[in-house]
This record gives C-alpha cells, structure tokens and sequence, in this order.
C-alpha cells in the first residue's frame, strides 16, 4: 500500500511537471527556442493569484482566470520585446535572452513582494480521499491537477493536429519563409503560442502552490528545469511526450526517494534521463527523422 | 597570398595575445602604484578563471559546435580534485607554487578524464538533447559531490555517500570532503600571476587546436556531420578530443577557482554557473576567442560595478544583458550597427583587416 | 491585357552586396514571362523581392494594381500571388497530405473545393498519391519539387512566381512540370518563370527578361530572343 | 579483376523496398551513368556504397573486400568518395579549408604536435596547402581560396564538393546531379572536366545526372533504376533506345 | 533603497546626538560593513539581517555616544561573490565587518578577514568553520551571535532527551544545506549517546524541496513519534502541510531555522500548533525588548522579523558594547580595532533580543541559553 502511494505522490508531482513541460514544449516545438524564462512566468502567476485571491478577495475561479490573463499579456509583451527582434539571430542568442528575462522577472518579483516566503492558499476547495483506512489518501489538488493536465494534454493536441491555426504552427516552426508563402502570419503564429504557453504556465503555478504551497520569487526555478527535463525526456516538441516524460520523471523522483536515497534522488532522475536518452535519442516519443541525404 | 593567409590569423592570434599580456602588465603597474581597488583586485583570480572557462567552453560551443551546459561540473571535478589533493598535501608540499602547479595539473587531468567518460554516451546525441544530457551530468555531478564524503585517518582513506559519521574515523582522522560543505581550509595559493600564466596556456593550446588538422575535423564535423564523415573523419574521435580538451581546461580553471578561496562546495558549479559561462561565450561572439575574453572579464566585473545600485543591482544586470544580447544579435541592430562604422573614417582602412579575422 | 505585375527600378541588397541594381519589368495578365540568367544573376532574390521574403532597397512593386512593395509577406498571397520557391522548402516534417493543406491555408470557399483540387493535384502529379502520407522530408528531390508545385496549386492564386521548377527532374518528369505550367497557363494563371533550362523555358513562354549580374540585359518577345545568337551562346549553350 | 562488385543490394524504409535486387560492376577508370526517374532509388544506392544507410541485404565489395554495413568514415578511407544531391560544404569553413579537410587521411600529424607547433606541423601544412591548391586550380577555383564557401555562387559550391571528394585520393569517385542549376555552357565545361579528372587521377566515376547530354555525352555504361529495380543496363545507345527507359524514364522527346 | 535610507538616519541621528552629548569620543562614525544575500534563493536571509541592523544603527546613533555608519552589500549567498562584496566594502573604508549572514560565504569572508586582520561578528553563519580551521585551532578575530551548528545539535539532542519528550525520532534534513547538515551529523551523534533511537532520516536537496511526501510518510511508517527538523522555515510549512494531509500527527522539533514559521504570509498557522524549536529568539515573546523590537521592525519594514534580524540587531549592540569597552575611535585602522576587540569580546556581557547575558570565548562562540519555545494557539510559549 505504501508503494501506491508513493506511487500517486509521484504521479501528482508528475503532473505539475507535465503541465510546466506542456507549456516548454509548446513553445519549443513552434518557436525553436528553449524559453528559460518560463518557470519564471510560472512564478509571476502564482503571485498574481496570490494577490488576486488574497488582498483583493476575489473567489478562486476568478483569481485563476486574472492570472492567466495577466501571464498571457506578459507571455506576448515579452516575446514582442525581448525575443521577436532576435527572430534571424541564431538560436542560442534568444536563449540568453530568455536567461536574462529570467533574471529579469525574478527580480522585478523580488523588488514587489519581498523574499520572505508566501504561505499559498490552496485554490482547490476538495477533502482529501482517504482509502484502505487512510492508508492511502489522495488529495483533491492531486486529483485537480491530474485530471487538469490530462485535459490540457489532449486540447493541445487537438489543437495542434486539427485545427488550421495548429496547423500554420507547424509550418511556421519549420520555415518561417515558406510558411509566410502559404499566408501564415509567422509574428502572430508566434505570439499565439506564447500566450497559449503563458496561460498554461499561470495554470501549473496555481497548481504548484496549491500543492505545495510556498510563493517564493525562485519558487519558479526549478520546476521549471525539471519540466525542461522532462519534455526533452519525452520528445522535446511532442505534446503528448511532455506529458508522459513529466508523469515519468515524477514518479521516479518519488520512488527513488521512497526506496534508494533521498540525497540521490536528483542524480538517479538525471541518470535514468541519461540512459533513456541513450537508448532512444529524441526522447521517449521523440520522433527519430533520419536526415535525407 | 599563401603566406598572407597564414600571417593575417597569426596576426590575429598574435593581438588576441596581446590583449591578455597588456591587461597583465596594465592591472600589475596600476597595483603596484596602488591605484587598483580591493574590489578589483579581489576579483582579478576569479576573472582569470571565467576566461579560462569561456575560452574553453567556446571550443565546445563555438567551435565543436555543440551546446553544453554542464561545462561548470566540470570545473568542479578540477576544483575537489585539487583541492584534495593540496588538503592532503598541505604539510608536504610547502612551497605555494609547487602545490598548486600540480593541484592544477591534477585537476585538469581528472576534469579531462570526467570529459573522455562523460563526452562518450553525450557526443552521441545532437542538439538539443546533448544540452539536456549534459546539463544533467552536470547536475549528477554535483548531486554526488553534495553526498561524498571522504576523509582519513591513520588507517588510510575512508568513503562514505551518508554523512561523515558513517565514515568512522579514528580518533585525530580528519573530514576532507564533507558532502555539502565541501572542503575547507585549502589555502589561498592562486595568484593573479598564475592566472595569466593559465590564460596564456589555455589561449595557445585553444588557438593552436583551432588552426590544426585536428581542429579542421573538429569544424568540419560542426559544419556539417554527413559531409565530414564522407571525407574519411572519424567524428566521435574528434568530437571527444575537442570535448576532453574543453572539460581538462575547464578543470584547470576550477582548480585555480578553488585555490583563491577558503572554502569550497559542490553548489557553486551547478547549473547557474554553466550557464553564466555560456552568456560569456555568446556575448563573445560563438567562435570568437578574443570576445570570450573580453565578455568573461566585462560581464565578471559588471555586476560588481553595479553595486551602487543597491537592490536595482541584478534587475539593471539582467536588462544589460537582454539589450547587449539585442543590440549584438538581432540583424537589424547588426545592420545598422555596421552603417554605422562603416561611414567612419578610421574603420573604412581597418575593415580589410578585420575581415581576415575570427 | 491588363498589368498584373509591374516592378520599377527595383534594388535589392544584401548587406553591402547589390544583388539587385534597379531592374523594371512587367508580366500582363495571361501570360508566361521567363526570367533567364547565369547562376547568380539575382533571379530569386527578384522573386524572392516580389514576395517579400526579402525587403526591397528601394523600388515599386504593383499587383493587379495594389502597390505591395511595403505589404507583409503573408498578405501577399491574399492578392492572389504566390511562390514555388527555389529549393522547394518542402514541411518536412509535415506528411504530404498535410503540405497540400498548408497550400490551401488562406482559401475560404469550403472543403469541397479544396477536396477537389486535391484530386486535380494527385490526377496530375499521381506520384504525390502514392506518398500522400509520407514525411515530405523523405521524398526524393523530385518527388519534394512535385509537392511545391502541388502546394501553389492548392491556393488557386491568379499568378504563380516559379524558380527553377525543373531543376532536378527526370526528362520525362521536366516534360511533365513544363505540361502542367503550360495548362495551369491555359486555365488563367500567370506565371512569372526563372529558369535555368533556358530552352525549355523560352518555348514556352510568351516574352523573356535576361538577367546579368542584378541587371536586366535583353528583353523582349520569348522566341525572338530564342533565335538571338547572343542567347544561343551564353544560355542555350548552342 | 572489377573495381566494385555490387550484388544483389536492397534496402527497406519502414515497409517501402526503395531498392531492390541490385547489381553493377564498375572497372578501374571507367565512367558510369546512374538514372532514372525520381525517387527511383539512385540517391540511395549511393547512400547504401557510401555506407550513409545499411542496406537490409547484398553485398559491396571494393577492391576485394566487402565494405558493406561499415561506417561512412571507413568507407571514405576504402576508397570512395562523393558529392552530395543538396550541396553539403562546410560552410563557415574557408574554400581551401573545405579542401584540407578532405586532406585529412592523406597528410597526417597528431593533435599534440598541431598544438605544440612541431617543426612537422609546419612542413605538413606547406603540404596540405600546396595539395589543396592543386585541387582548387583544376577547378578554377584558385582565386576564391579564401573566401566562404557559402559564399560561392551554386556552381562553384558544386565543384568545390569534387575537389573535396578528390582530395581524399578515391578510387571510386560518386557524383550526385552535378550539373544540375548549371546552364548548358557551365555543363559543357563541367562536362571537360569530369573528363580530366577521370585521366589525370586513373579513376572510376559513377554519377547520377538528368541532363541526358550529359550523361550521354559521358558515361561509357549506364544502368537505369525504377522504382528501385534496374530496368535497363548497357551503353548509352542501348539504353537510349531501350522502350522501357523511354517509357519510364526519357519520355518520347 | 536601504543602505542609503540607513546612512541618512545615521547622519541625522549623528547631528542631533553631537548637540546632546558632550562625551570626549569623536562624534565621526566608525564605518560597519553588512554582507548578505539580497538577491537570490536566500535572500530572505540577507535581508532580515540588513534590515536588524539598519534598525539597531538607528537607535545606537539616535542614543548618542559611538556612532556608526554602515553599508550592507549583497553576496547572493555565494563565496566569490561574498569577497568580491568584502573587498567593496574595504574599498569604502569598512573598519569592522557584521556578516556574512550564511556559512559557506563566511567561511570564505572570514579567510580574507584573517589575512587582513579585520574584525568579524557573524549575526547567524553558525558553522564551525567559521571560527576554526579544519584541525581545529581557532582563528580569534571572528565571533558568533549565533550557535554553532554542533551546539544546536547536541543542545536539541540533549534537551529531547533528557525532558523525555520522546523515544523514536525521525529527522528530515537539507543534505545539500550546510547549517542542516551540520546539525543532522551531531544531533545523530549525541542522540545515540543519549540512547534516543532515530528510526528514520531522511534528506532532501536544494533541488527538490517542494515535495515532501515521500520523507513524511517514510517518518509515518517508521513510527516516529517525534520528527527533528533541523531546516529552515519554509520547507518546514511544506512538512507540516504535508503531514496533515495524509493525517500524521507526530511532534515537531526544529532549531532556529524554523523561527518565522508564524510569520509566513497568508500561512495556515494551526498547522503549527504544538511545534517545539529551540531558538534563541522568539518573535511573540512578551518581553519589552522583544516587543518593542517587533513593533519597530513591523513599523519599518511592514513584516514580522525572523530571527536573523534579532540576531544582526544584537550583533550591533554586541559590537557598540565591544568597542566601548575597548574604546575604539573612528580614526583607528581596521587591524587596531580588530586587535582590541578580540580582547574586549571576552570582556563583555550583553543582554540581546537573542539572549540573557550573553558572553564569548576567545574562540568566537558565544555562551548563551538556549530557549525552547512551543507554539500554542499561533503564539509561542516557553516550554
Ligand atoms: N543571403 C545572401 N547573402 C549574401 N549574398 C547573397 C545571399 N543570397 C544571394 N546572394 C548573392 O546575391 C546574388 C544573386 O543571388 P540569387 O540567389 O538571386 O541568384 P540566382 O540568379 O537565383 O542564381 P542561381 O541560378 O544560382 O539560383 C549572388 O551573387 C549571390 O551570391
Ligand atoms: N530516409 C528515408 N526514409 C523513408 N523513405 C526514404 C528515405 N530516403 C529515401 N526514401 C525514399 O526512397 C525513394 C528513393 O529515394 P532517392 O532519394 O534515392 O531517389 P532518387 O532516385 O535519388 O530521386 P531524385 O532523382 O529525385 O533525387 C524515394 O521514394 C524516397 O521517398
Ligand atoms: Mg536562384
Ligand atoms: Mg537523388
């Protein structure tokens, strides 16, 4: 029993992960850029919730709304600002731009709210399940955030695969000339998948916090690798991969806690990313395109 | 004109030299008329050190041509490496310049080893993906430095990944390396003398690769994989020795890093300090030996400067680096950039120059 | 016949290279104009001008019309002007199917009328058929320019900027592509053609430009300049 | 005793048998034509002999040994080169760089001595210098040693590939469409010099090529591929006249 | 602004105190340098220090008599960056340094300060380290407000032990934290001479500290009855939350770090409840001192203050009592104040936010008593 739930410890942080690494890939896949300001984006979220909920009292639903207006309008601001003018410029420009945008809205965090940790109030309102006499209990923000990322999952991939507008973004992240040739308008393309990044990126911060609910300006930070992790683990660019590949490195983060060190944890969730990337070198879903020569 | 074309990278390696020796002998007289800070002089071993570390890393990126970002782990096996060894050897070995010339070769030989077994399962990967997987070996890297401890007592050495008690030290044993504490009490032996000396080695063993038959393969490979492997290149061959020499320079660095402080701990090298190297390396213009120098030693002393802004200070460093990366990148700025000096009068002689070079 | 493209000392840079040194020409409505020239004479980079994956130094460029030297390049195709770009720059990662997808992207007369397009694409070019679910990026070259051609088709444009369609080509298949210009011709579209088979490309066409070093050196009607013992021996290679 | 032995060669991409059942012989010095219509497999074939894909089966003996499944590096070093359909140069690399590093297995010093500045690195690089510059000048490329190579115009990059394949001292020499974005002038010319370098480096060339005079102008044999199986094989009269290459591949011109 | 907002309350408070005191000292401020992390994952840290001595600077300058000037600068909790602000304040003209607020820096702060023979009060490094080298001689010129790491440890072991307050313990710790590895190692030491059974340790690292389940549950099956949590507050929230949840309901002990847990914005603090910690300082102590600190602290900064700003308020009374004693003066060097402080530290008693008398070894520790408080009804209470 103890396995299970350690189990559905992992799967639930597997799915924050999954969440954050949906956003990472989004943008990836359409952008060809790694956007290491995202886990900072998630950040700003979780504290416009935080006000949003706290000081100006407004109910859960409508907190979580605002914040992914607000995320959405600085996911663009930024694209427009910081990595539009290096479009042409080769790619890992934008992401030391990206770096310097994390700097940015850490401090920025830092000069508004102050170091000094909020105490974040959960946005789902659910009791806990107990089953097998408490043996095993699942929370309502662990089963909020599962369903919340399977959801996100399969509307991006919908919309990605079906839609004309998912279409154009694949055009786009291949040759932004030819698409422009079919009539996509490559700077909107674009900025649609940063605010559809963002918004998710507000989803996973109200989902974190509510999870583990401390607000720090470097609470960002690290999922946000970790979710970088775990899109590359699953196909850097394939939605459904970035899902598994958060779910994955969840659980093996908590099983390996649970049964070989919880000092080593870290190193055993990069081993088992080394090895799978050994094994299959784009990632779990990753699609393996030989080049045409 | 085939003279002429080894003269003009001569030529510019010879300037990219003499940089480095004219900041050498500037910061040595203005110090010794007392008219360098503490600030400054303070940082002078560390910005040898980021030299280092993006000169050697600009062989991976610039010229390898692969993105690597766990460059810093490796300068964390040269660092603990050395430092060991000099804590070990601190009764020994007296002499300052002694211990830390083989500290250095010690932790570059084991940071060139890390490379050569690190670089085999990553070179095999592209892109993005070999990103990743070095990052977590960077990060692997200092997970296990976090959990090693390692101490000695009359009996010899003694290992443990718990903590220091499970080491059971006899009576007078002594920590050495104590997981997250890392190791204390090395003594401060790096000089700014010998960063030069390492800056100078690194730039002539960096600049002579580059201009060889090994460093064409290692191009080669980078400009194109199929193409070069036609021609009879054994790509993993070249990618590793480009790699091992990257991550051995690297060690160096570290060791001369650890040697400048009292006290030093596996978090340093993680992936934050990777990735400043690689700002260093891409502000410098990827490739470019000369502007890794100049964007290591500017971007090390910027913040630094910036202390009077109080608690603007990392908020304008990071807007400095979004508009540098802008104005250096975008290829309008590039565009208009070059407009620009090209209507001024001394640069229109000195662009045949400039051109051979890179 | 009505102007439907006209440029007007068009100069086109790249850095501080001059590919292009103010060049005007003009195709009317209905007919096949050829733009011939030695490698790097600055034909795609006119093409390339036209549409607007290049910014123009200076110049007018006018469709049916509409200046559209300034226009957004995505606009373009709106007007009813788009490119079989050199090297085809075929979505590679994109199956066959969904390439021809893309090429009806701006179409708003309903699914039926693209699905019937689709079939005149696959009639015409039946290779296309066979690897309908196929990456585009494992086509063999010829089998890629076939997609870019299908892919401009699939947009019902009035006029279509071809650079070097033939290029790579079985004789048979350069036969083939040289057909479906023609017939596309024939059905209304315009075409604005750069070629490197010089022959071919003058048969067919109705008048020509000669292209050399970024300015236009002879012009006139396609089998007059055929004949001219000029042409015959810089590009005709009689 | 034959230069290239090929038999029985296929290979399958995810269930589409690209080539299937094919067999050459080339001799030492001989010209040989590969064509047929697109996607017929001829790219592939020259994939398979450069060992870019493991064929799924048959043989390829060079020289005596089989060289099938080895890696393309090794191959290269057997004997054989190539140029590429989509021009494949390095492209930041200098023009004489692009030809020193297809120098590589000829003129050989060791990675210390090339940092170190040993007086043989100095006496290699005058080699690799002059070789590259004999290379560049048969193909009139002498003057734009130095510049970027991505900077050529298309039919210059064209032949700075087969001086790159050449420099690598090949017995068997593969050309991918050479000629293709070439006017009937620039085809002419290049047409001389392949005949040149066939003379003066005593080697065998197998090349695919559309232009029909070219081919036909060149090649002493010609095997045709369609859909991946050999159609037709012979001299170029034969094969001109052959009705199944017409049909599938020349087209009633 | 904060170092400017304090050098402008120093210089009021030095105008107004020049006209009320006539003592013979200079009225010129000895000048104090600060060092902490500001900016970056510690920040909190650094900026309760800043702000307790910003707080005492003000008070000890409107008192009149030894004036101070001081200037706080951010390391990011890194060593090079902490000498490269050691050096900057140097280049001030630094007389005394009050830093580095974490260990690892100060470990490397204080082997410049010793080369350079400048005196250095840390409010709250608490490694070892920081005042001895490896083999275990002391440097002299460095002295502690706070424990060391060691002295938490045996102190927490020996204070659960011997007031029996429970027999199986489980301990969840940073191993990748310096000052909650530090007291892990000891307290396991003195718990096994004190024969309590530590049924289950479990670590976690600076990478992977939002998730706690799997630690809480493995205290859970392995039937702690009390988890010792030698961590600082934040990720002590984050176990408390996480224990509720799948309803463990064990005792918790922690040591200083987990000061400021009440203080946590928006923080459920029933969750607290019955939470012991051994600390030096409490911020709902009912004590004038603590009172009006807090109530100083809140006017100024709009927060509750953690127990580092306690300890860097005491530690500039510490060194006002210091150099009093000594008689030190704004126009000696850095080396002379630090040679008369060393034997002026050992001289002085001070009553602190921190503690009761407090007095040091020539070592740098300090002496002081330890108060073991437990949360009732969100406030706490001495045990
Ligand atoms: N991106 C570029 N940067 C710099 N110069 C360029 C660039 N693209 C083309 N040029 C130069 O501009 C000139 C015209 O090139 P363009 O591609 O238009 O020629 P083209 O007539 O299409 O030739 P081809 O028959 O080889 O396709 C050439 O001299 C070429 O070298
Ligand atoms: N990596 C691959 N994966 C899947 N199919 C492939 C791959 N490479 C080639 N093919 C298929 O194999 C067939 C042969 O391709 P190849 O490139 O050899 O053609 P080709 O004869 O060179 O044609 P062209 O004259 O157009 O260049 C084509 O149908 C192509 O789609
Ligand atoms: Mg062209
Ligand atoms: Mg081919």
């Amino acid at each position: 029993m103890q396995f299970v739930s350690f189990l559905v410890n992992g799967i639930s942080l597997g799915s924050i992960y999954a969440i954050i690494a949906l956003g990472y890939t989004m943008v990836y896949g359409i952008a060809r850029m790694l956007n290491f300001a995202h886990g900072d984006v998630i950040m700003i979220g979780s504290y416009l919730v935080f006000v949003l909920m706290g000081s100006l009292g407004m109910p859960p639903f409508v907190a979580v709304l605002g914040a992914m207006v607000g995320c959405t309008l600085l996911g663009i601001t930024i694209e427009r600002i910081a990595y539009k003018p290096l479009r042409e410029a080769p790619s890992l420009a934008v992401l030391i731009t990206a770096i310097g945008v994390s700097y940015l809205l850490q401090n920025v965090a830092l000069l508004i709210w102050g170091s000094n940790p909020k105490s974040f109030t959960s946005v789902v309102k659910m009791d806990p399940i107990r089953l097998f006499d408490g043996q095993l209990v699942i929370t309502g923000e662990t089963l909020a955030t599962i369903i919340i990322s399977v959801i996100i999952m399969i509307a991006l991939t919908l919309f990605v695969n079906r839609t004309k507008m998912g279409r154009a973004m694949l055009a786009v992240s291949e040759d932004k000339g030819a698409a422009q040739l079919m009539g996509i308008n490559v700077n909107r393309t674009i900025s649609l998948t940063f605010a559809i990044g963002s918004a998710l990126a507000a989803i996973a911060g109200v989902l974190l916090c509510s999870t583990y609910p401390t607000l720090q300006p470097t609470t960002g930070a690290m999922p946000g690798i970790k979710a970088f992790v775990a899109a590359v683990f699953g196909g850097i660019g394939s939605i459904p991969g970035a899902m598994l590949g958060g779910v994955l490195l969840g659980v093996i983060e908590s099983l390996s806690k649970a049964y070989i060190s919880s000092q080593m944890a870290d190193a055993i969730v990069f081993g088992v990313l080394v090895i799978v990337l050994l094994v299959k070198p784009k990632g779990i879903l990753g699609k393996a395109v030989k080049e045409k020569v | 004109m085939k003279t002429r074309q080894l003269g003009k990278t001569a030529k510019h390696n010879l300037i990219t030299y003499a940089i480095v020796v004219i900041g050498f002998i500037v910061v040595q007289l203005l110090s010794s008329a007392g008219m360098i800070s503490n600030s400054l002089s303070g940082q002078l071993v560390p910005i040898c050190c980021y030299i280092i570390m993006a000169v050697s890393l600009n062989l991976t990126v610039g010229i390898l041509g692969e993105l690597s970002l766990g460059h810093a782990g490796f300068m964390s096996v040269g660092a603990f490496s050395s430092a060991f060894f000099s804590v070990c050897m601190q009764e020994t070995i007296t002499e300052p310049w002694l211990r830390l010339t083989l500290a250095i070769i010690i932790g570059a030989v084991a940071a060139g080893v890390a490379g050569l077994l690190v670089g085999i399962p990553v070179l095999r990967l592209q892109g993005d993906y070999l990103a990743i997987v070095t990052l977590a070996f960077g990060e692997i890297i200092k997970n296990v430095l976090n959990s090693l401890y390692i101490g000695v007592d009359g009996a010899g050495m003694h290992f443990s990944t718990k903590d220091s008690l499970s080491l059971n030290l006899a009576q007078g044993g002594r920590v050495i390396i104590n997981g997250a504490q890392g190791i204390t009490g090395t003594s401060k032996d790096s000089t700014f003398l010998m960063g030069f000396i390492l800056i100078m080695i690194t730039l002539f063993v960096v600049l002579n690769f580059i201009k060889s038959r090994s460093g064409r393969a290692v191009m080669s490979i980078r400009d194109n994989r199929i193409a070069a492997e036609s021609v009879g290149i054994n790509v993993t061959k070249y990618k590793l020795i480009a790699f091992s020499i990257s991550a051995a320079l690297a060690g160096a660095a570290g060791a001369l890093y650890a040697h400048n402080y009292a006290t030093i701990v596996a978090k340093k090298f993680d992936y934050n300090t990777s990735i400043l190297v690689l700002v260093f390396v891409v502000v410098g213009g990827m490739g470019n030996i000369r502007g890794s120098i100049i964007a290591a030693a500017a971007l090390t002393i910027l913040p630094e400067v910036l202390r009077g802004m109080n608690d603007y200070r990392m908020l304008i460093y990071a807007i400095v680096l979004i508009v540098m990366m802008i104005f250096n990148q975008s290829p309008q700025m590039v565009e208009m950039r070059q407009r620009f000096t090209a209507k001024l009068p001394w640069k229109k002689a000195a662009k045949a120059d400039a051109k051979g070079g890179k | 016949m009505a102007k439907m493209l006209s440029v007007k000392d068009l100069n086109v840079s790249y850095g501080a290279i001059n590919a292009i040194r103010g060049i005007s020409f003009d195709v009317e409505e209905g007919e096949i104009v050829t733009l011939i020239g030695a490698n790097g004479a600055g034909k795609t980079t006119t093409l390339h001008a036209i549409s607007r994956l290049l910014k123009p130094k200076s110049g007018t460029i006018e469709f049916c019309g509409t200046p559209i030297s300034n226009m957004d390049a995505y606009k373009i195709i709106n007007l009813g002007l788009t490119q079989v770009p050199e090297g085809r720059r075929v979505f590679s990662n994109l199956t066959v199917q969904q390439n021809l997808e893309l090429g009806a992207y701006t179409r708003k007369d309903g699914a039926d009328a693209i699905a019937a397009d689709y079939e005149k694409v696959f009639e015409r070019l039946p290779r296309l058929k066979e690897r309908r679910k196929q990456l585009a990026g494992t086509l063999s070259g010829g089998e890629q320019q076939m997609l870019a051609i299908g892919r401009s088709i699939m947009c019902t444009p009035k006029m279509i900027l071809m650079d070097e369609p033939s290029m790579g080509l079985s004789p048979l298949l350069v036969q083939e592509i040289f057909d479906i210009i023609k017939d596309l011709n024939k059905s209304g579209t315009t075409i604005l053609l750069v070629e490197q088979n010089a022959k071919k490309a003058l048969e067919i066409a109705n008048r020509a430009y000669v292209l050399e070093t970024g300015l236009i050196s002879m012009s006139g009607n396609a089998s007059e300049l055929a004949n001219n013992p000029k042409v015959q021996a810089a590009y005709l290679g009689a | 005793m034959a230069l290239l032995e090929v038999t029985n060669l296929g290979i399958v991409f995810g269930g589409l048998q690209a080539v299937d059942k094919f067999d050459l012989t080339i001799d030492k010095g001989q010209l040989y034509g590969l064509i047929g219509p697109n996607g017929a497999g001829k790219t592939t074939v020259f994939n398979m002999l450069t060992g870019v894909y493991a064929p799924t089966e048959g043989d390829i003996i060079l020289d005596g040994t089989s060289i099938k499944g080895k890696q393309p590096a090794m191959i290269s070093k057997a004997g054989i080169a190539r140029t590429f359909q989509n021009i494949r140069l390095f492209n930041q690399l200098s023009v004489i760089d692009n030809v020193k590093v297809g120098l590589h297995n000829q003129i050989k010093y060791s990675t210390a001595e090339g940092i170190f500045r040993l007086p043989s690195y100095y006496e290699r690089e005058s080699q690799f210098r002059g070789q590259a510059m004999n290379l560049l000048e048969i193909f009139g490329l002498q003057d734009e040693a130095k510049q970027l190579s991505s900077n050529l115009p298309y039919g210059k990059q064209r032949k700075l590939e087969m001086a790159r394949a050449l420099a690598t001292n090949p017995k068997l020499l593969l050309l991918d469409e050479p000629a293709a974005g070439m006017n009937p002038n620039e085809t002419a010319e290049l047409m001389e010099t392949v005949r040149f370098v066939r003379d003066k480096f005593k080697i065998a060339i197998l090349l695919i090529e559309h232009d029909m005079s070219f081919v036909m102008g060149l090649c002493e044999k010609i095997v045709v591929l369609d859909y991946g199986r050999i159609i037709a094989k012979g001299n170029p009269e034969e094969v001109r006249s052959n009705p199944k290459v017409i049909a599938a591949y020349l087209g009633g011109e | 602004g904060g170092a400017t907002s304090s050098s402008a309350a120093a210089s009021t408070a030095g105008s107004t105190a020049a006209g009320a005191s006539g003592t013979a000292s200079s009225t010129a401020a000895i000048k104090v340098g600060g060092i902490g992390p500001v900016t970056g994952g510690a920040a909190v840290y650094g900026i309760a220090v800043k702000n307790g001595m910003e707080l005492a600077v003000a008070d000890i300058n409107a008192e009149g008599g030894i004036q101070f000037e001081i200037k706080f600068a951010d390391d990011e909790h890194d060593a090079e960056k902490s000498v490269n602000a050691y050096n900057s304040l140097k280049d001030w003209g630094m007389q005394l340094l009050m830093g580095t607020v974490t260990s690892t820096p100060c470990v490397a702060v204080q082997a410049e300060a010793k080369a350079d023979n400048m005196y250095l009060l840390t409010p709250s490094a608490s490694s070892t380290s920081v005042i001895s080298d490896a083999q275990g001689n002391f440097y002299g010129n460095s002295f502690q407000v706070c424990f060391t790491d060691p002295n938490q440890g045996v102190a927490s072991a020996d204070y659960i032990a011997d007031n029996k307050i429970a027999s199986k313990v489980g301990i969840i710790y940073d191993s990748s934290d310096v000052y909650s590895s530090g007291i892990y190692e000891k307290f396991v030491a003195e718990a096994k001479t004190k024969g309590l059974e530590v049924v289950a340790a479990e670590a976690f690292t600076a990478d992977s500290k939002t998730d706690f389940s799997v630690q809480v549950q493995k205290m859970q099956s392995a039937g702690a009855e009390l988890v010792f949590l030698p961590i600082y507050y934040t990720e002590a929230s984050l176990i408390l939350n996480t224990a509720d949840q799948i309803g463990y309901k064990p005792m918790f002990f922690g040591c200083d770090g987990l000061d400021g847990l009440l203080g946590v914005d928006n923080f459920d603090t029933t969750l607290a409840e019955g939470v012991m910690l051994l600390t030096p300082f409490a911020a709902d102590a009912t004590d004038d001192a603590t009172k009006d600190f807090v109530a100083k602290y809140e006017a100024a900064y709009g927060e509750t203050p953690i127990q580092f700003a306690a300890d860097a308020y005491d530690a500039m009374y510490i060194i006002k009592a210091a150099c009093e004693k000594a008689g030190v003066t704004a126009d000696m060097d850095m080396s002379a104040i630090c040679d008369a402080l060393k034997v002026a530290m050992t001289e002085i008693s001070v009553d602190g936010l921190t503690g009761e008398g407090m007095t040091w070894s020539a070592t740098g520790e300090v002496n002081k008593a330890p108060k073991a408080v437990k949360i009732v009804d969100g406030a706490y209470a001495a045990m």
